[in-house]
């Protein structure tokens, strides 16, 4: 079994997909000849040709668009938003469009569709090439919201959210692209989208997190463990529908939780984690409840990003502070 | 300096004002037959229209869009699909979806508030009614898309207003249709207002069917007062569009007779007068003067038809009227193809709220 | 002093502006001789000219690009977004220029702008004319959230926006256009952005809320009175900046918090108070926290949608829950 | 079918690609001198340029957009603005910004990740490199209208890329333009590429200054390889602009000759022969020819030239690498004309964690 990098895992799904569903077919810019800014795409458009894999006009709006045109028209297109901070024209079409092509229609037509899009900051990219707007779609009813945070599960993910009867956005976090590779095999197994997956169990702590802020988190867990406290870590991956079941039970049984993510905190996804557990599991909670987040400001340009972001040292912090809380 | 690029625009018109004839008709029209198919469709949807904008004053309906006056863009650009084709509306679109078999009973309900107006029984693959201006144009390149890449001699037929055309979702659809050589045609109803927005006042081109250089695609104008004009460069798009030969911008050059909904009040910004002298252009009087003198129209004609159309819309409006308002449950319903786990303890509250609702009403 | 409802009150707010500062200037469709869509603009375009009130073609990406160029260039631009369901276009502007303009120029180019929009449901309106997008705009650092329930509220909050230094977005409530009169004196005096106001004062639960379920809340507490339960009301207001504290405070004597609010609930603002209680004020909760909101459903068309808003009897069927928690 | 609008799309061009005439020059280019400050100025980009690439190479800057063969585009733009005018550039500006007046360093600063580059202590009112692809066209036509509201006459001139033409607010800024007649000229490098995308994939229209014409707004070519056309080209455009004449786009029709980047490879997906090709077009080489013809330039004052644009570059490049990097507290600073009291908190945290990493490292 081959070890492979998120992005190789990225595009063996894709290529799994295009080979196992003649419906699918993938859009965006640069995808083709050029395999995509991340290679995400490499070699696609060689192996499927160039009906299965378009390289798009400069035009985000129409690329979602033209997504949820194909999806209702009965092809399962795959559209890259080159980087999430250029999805912002998309998401009109996201919102008023692809979430209620089946509510409206009363399942008369359908939306089919993935959007994928490299996020988060941390590689030294120039500004607008670093964001994480996962809360804005996260806050939008009828889609779904995906993060991997790992080969495997970006690989299983992936084919999920192809596979998926409805509109799903999928972020994949730049930094992670290449950070580290794992065994994948190629045997079309999806993963749920409805579930958290518990990557570490523990005991004292809850850890709750996603996306590239997953492997801080892992360090963190990792830190706390030589000081004698048993972190349990919680990779959210599916933001919506969110899975609170899981993230819930840990709690109950640690009593502690902090919350990590890269995003800005104010209205972040780690409030609805915060939300969740002040209404249905308030009593199990030991002490108050933390969020570790990038600040609400500005994304700052690379110099300070690494000022910006939730490292190990933030997480181990508040981490301790929850642990002494009496 | 060199000239490196030139354009045209031209204008197709057969009817004028009077009915008069401006040029030799093209093939459909010299069978007097498919002209009154027509004008039916025209006054069906011109009482189906003011139906419903009386539904609106009574209460008995949620705002609406009247399309008086435009008719001749719907019909005329409808009939000149084949039913594979797949239509791509905006909400002013009746004459063109009564055309394609979308029922008055859907339209009410759609416009009465209540989703199921949206799940049409007769065209499965037609767009809903589009209402955030604009978008609907790639949507109607990504049907065009799937049609192409699946080798099916079908098109795209997008229906936009003139102000729609300042919107960057415009042109960018239209672009993509034009490189991708798409089979789509986008037909813009210009009725030289935009709520309240005149057309000068919403760009500086001279004609809106010119915006179609930019994209590289065919661009043309017609008297969208005269549905045999509108139908003829309908056709003609469309039937090249199915032929591999790619995109067509259609401008129709009509009027908005009525307020822009029944949410407005256009006295506010126009002249009556601009009004009345647009109303001496409008199509169906336009069309049964033509059809008179041709000898294949006549007041008894006219009286059956108005007779006719008006039960039927009665029966609509009766039907419309006693469909019962959609269960609470149906909010969760075809949200996605499967309610997950997460949303079902919501669901089960929105019935218990709207019991207790029930209860204590 | 006059009566006049929320909509004179902002027509009035902008009016004063016009007259005292000859660097504002509003655009938008349809706000010039129609007066908008609700009359917010009445006979401004008259009164100050079309040099100060501008009529822009239909293209909301271009309202807010607009906005942001005039802004940097010395103007106080403030735009109209017909409907919250179309500022989606604009939010690219929003969230990579407006929000940015002052931090990646170091202060050099500032971005003073005010965008406001009509939002929320229960007036029966077409689809996309009755969504409530704030916590879209709350999560994103650089911006001011603004939402009035009452028309001195709007008054006073929206002068402080165009005044604000800053983008500030502002949403106005349609329900509450013209549901009751207040009396407003024209007197100039802006409210503050930074605080929560406090509707009703209470000792036994804190309801806290913004826009148009302010007045479903107040109905509910008045109706907890006849109860025996004494509910504090606080209003929000502001989003963005969020005044936590004064929440804070309230549920610190209360210790019972219901947050009510018309938006879908996942990663709604809601989740954000909820957030900061439970990192803050979570020991002097007695009850589990309530959040009473849309569902996460699709806005249903105009027949269901007082089935989705959160109606009197869901406020006090939380709180009755809340005050029963033992 | 009646022609009811025609246009034309015309190019603009003097010097051949040996630097021969192909034109009489126009009143500006007859003075020798005035050719010779673009010449300095386009070697001085095109040197600074390459040793931005060199730093990102050596991880000395982060990511950087060459602009080698357009410093003709840059260069012939900026110097027809006055200075009270507005650039509003994209990120491939380097050329317009140095004459503009940024300094080399701000340029440094900024493509090392440093928001002190947006901080020009020259051009206080231009706008900082965009890079959200056609949102500063907008932008431009925001400050065009300001200056128009206010009476000023001064202009905003907008840089964009040809991928920029397919995106919605391109065209939204174009059409706004127009119709409300703002001094605003927009100039498009049309290198021929948007990162892998040639520009028959991009779109299909002919020239992209036909773009102009969906705006009803003047458009025109020029090649963009020839400063001498650039700058006559803008320099009309824009003294239109101030006269009221309203807004232009102008094609300049040029090539990327490095990497979209320095993330890049263009060598994925475009020949070493196309490149090649390109290159014996390009600017610096034709004006040098021109100028040597012309008796105005020498291989002396080329070598002079070049040690003195090297030294300059290399002064900057040092001054850029001494600059410490800001201090954490720069997160909160200009986040708002002042931090809100919900955020101390939060400031008061990050200084705390900045400061944790200092003592730990
Ligand atoms: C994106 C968007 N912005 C604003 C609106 C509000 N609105 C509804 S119709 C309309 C005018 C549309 O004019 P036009 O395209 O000419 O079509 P018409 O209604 O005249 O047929 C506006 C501004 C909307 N529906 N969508
Ligand atoms: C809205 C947006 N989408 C995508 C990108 C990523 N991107 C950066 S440059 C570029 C190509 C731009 O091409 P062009 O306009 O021709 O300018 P050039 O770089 O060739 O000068 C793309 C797609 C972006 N910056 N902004
Ligand atoms: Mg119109
Ligand atoms: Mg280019």
């Amino acid at each position: 079994m081959a070890e492979i990098t998120l992005v190789e895992a990225v595009n063996l799904a894709l290529a799994h997909e295009l080979a196992r569903d003649p419906s699918v077919v993938l859009l965006g810019e640069d995808i083709g000849a050029n395999g995509g800014v991340f290679r995400a795409t490499l070699g696609l458009k060689d192996r499927f040709g160039a009906g299965r894999v378009l390289d798009t006009p400069l035009a985000e709006a129409a690329i979602a668009g033209l997504a949820v045109g194909m999806a209702a028209e009965g092809l399962k297109p795959v559209a890259e938003i080159q980087f999430t901070g250029f999805i912002y024209p998309a998401l009109d079409q996201l919102i008023n469009h692809a979430s209620r092509m089946r509510h409206r229609t009363r399942g008369r037509l359908t939306c089919p569709m993935v959007l994928r899009s490299p996020c988060g900051a941390g590689i030294h990219a120039p500004e607008h090439h670093s964001e994480s707007p996962e809360a804005l779609i996260a806050h939008v009813p009828g889609l779904r919201m995906v993060i991997p945070s790992s080969p495997a599960r970006a690989y299983g993910l992936l084919l999920a959210a192809i596979r998926d009867p409805d509109p799903v956005v999928f972020f994949e976090p730049t930094r992670l692209y290449r950070l580290f590779r794992q065994a994948v095999e190629d045997d079309g197994v999806a993963l749920p989208l409805d579930a958290c997956f518990v990557l570490r169990g523990g005991t004292d702590l809850t850890l709750v997190s996603w996306g590239a802020a997953i492997h801080e988190t892992l360090a963190a867990a990792g830190a706390l463990e030589d000081e004698g406290v048993s972190a349990e870590v919680i990779d959210v991956a599916t933001l919506k529908p969110l899975d609170m079941a899981t993230i819930l039970e840990s709690v109950g049984r640690t009593g502690r939780c902090v919350v990590v993510h890269e995003a800005a905190r104010s209205a972040g996804f780690g409030a609805e984690i915060a939300a969740g557990i002040a209404e249905s599991g308030l009593f199990s909670l030991l002490a108050p409840l933390e969020r570790v987040t990038g600040y609400d400001v500005v994304l700052p340009y690379s110099r300070l990003e690494m000022q910006y972001l939730p490292g190990v040292a933030r997480i181990l912090a508040a981490a301790r502070r929850a642990m002494k809380f009496q | 300096m060199n000239v490196v690029a030139s354009f045209q625009v031209e204008r197709l018109e057969f009817l004028g004002a009077e009915g008069e004839l401006l040029a030799p008709l093209p093939d459909f029209a010299r069978d007097p037959e498919k002209l009154v198919a027509l004008y039916r469709a025209m006054t069906l949807t011109r009482l189906f229209d003011a139906r419903a904008v009386a539904l609106q004053r009574t209460g008995q309906l949620g705002t609406f869009a009247s399309s008086l006056g435009q008719e001749a863009v719907g019909t005329g650009v409808a009939s000149a699909m084949r039913e594979e084709d797949v239509l791509v509306p905006y909400y002013r679109d009746h004459g063109a979806l009564l055309w394609r078999g979308v029922t008055m009973v859907e339209s009410l309900l759609y416009w009465g508030g209540d989703e199921r107006g949206c799940d049409y029984a007769g065209p499965r693959r037609d767009f809903p009614a589009c209402v955030p201006i604009a978008t609907q144009v790639t949507h109607a390149a990504g049907v065009a898309c799937a049609m192409k890449l699946r080798g099916e001699p079908r098109v795209a037929v997008c229906m936009v207003g003139d102000g729609t055309t300042s919107k960057g979702d415009f042109y960018e659809g239209l672009n993509v249709a034009g490189v991708w050589h798409l089979p789509m045609v986008v037909v813009i109803n210009n009725n030289r207002w935009a709520i309240s927005v005149p057309l000068h006042a919403q760009t500086a081109a001279a004609t809106l069917a010119q915006k179609a250089i930019a994209a590289g695609i065919e661009g043309l104008q017609v008297d969208g007062n005269d549905v045999i004009a509108v139908h003829e460069a309908a056709r003609r798009a469309i039937e090249r569009a199915r032929a591999g030969g790619g995109p067509t911008l259609v401008e129709a050059l009509t009027y908005r007779l009525g307020d822009h909904t029944t949410a407005d009040d256009a006295t506010r910004y126009r002249s009556a007068g601009e009004v009345e002298r647009a109303r001496r252009l409008e199509p169906r009087a336009r069309l049964a003067r033509y059809l008179e003198r041709a000898g294949a129209w006549s007041g008894a004609a006219e009286e059956r038809l108005r007779n006719e159309c008006t039960e039927r819309v009665e029966q609509a409006v009766r039907e419309y009227l006693a469909v019962p308002p959609p269960a609470p449950a149906a909010m969760f319903e075809h949200l996605y193809a499967e309610l997950p786990a997460a949303l079902r303890p919501q669901r089960e509250a929105a019935l218990r709220a709207a019991g207790g609702e029930r209860e204590r009403g």
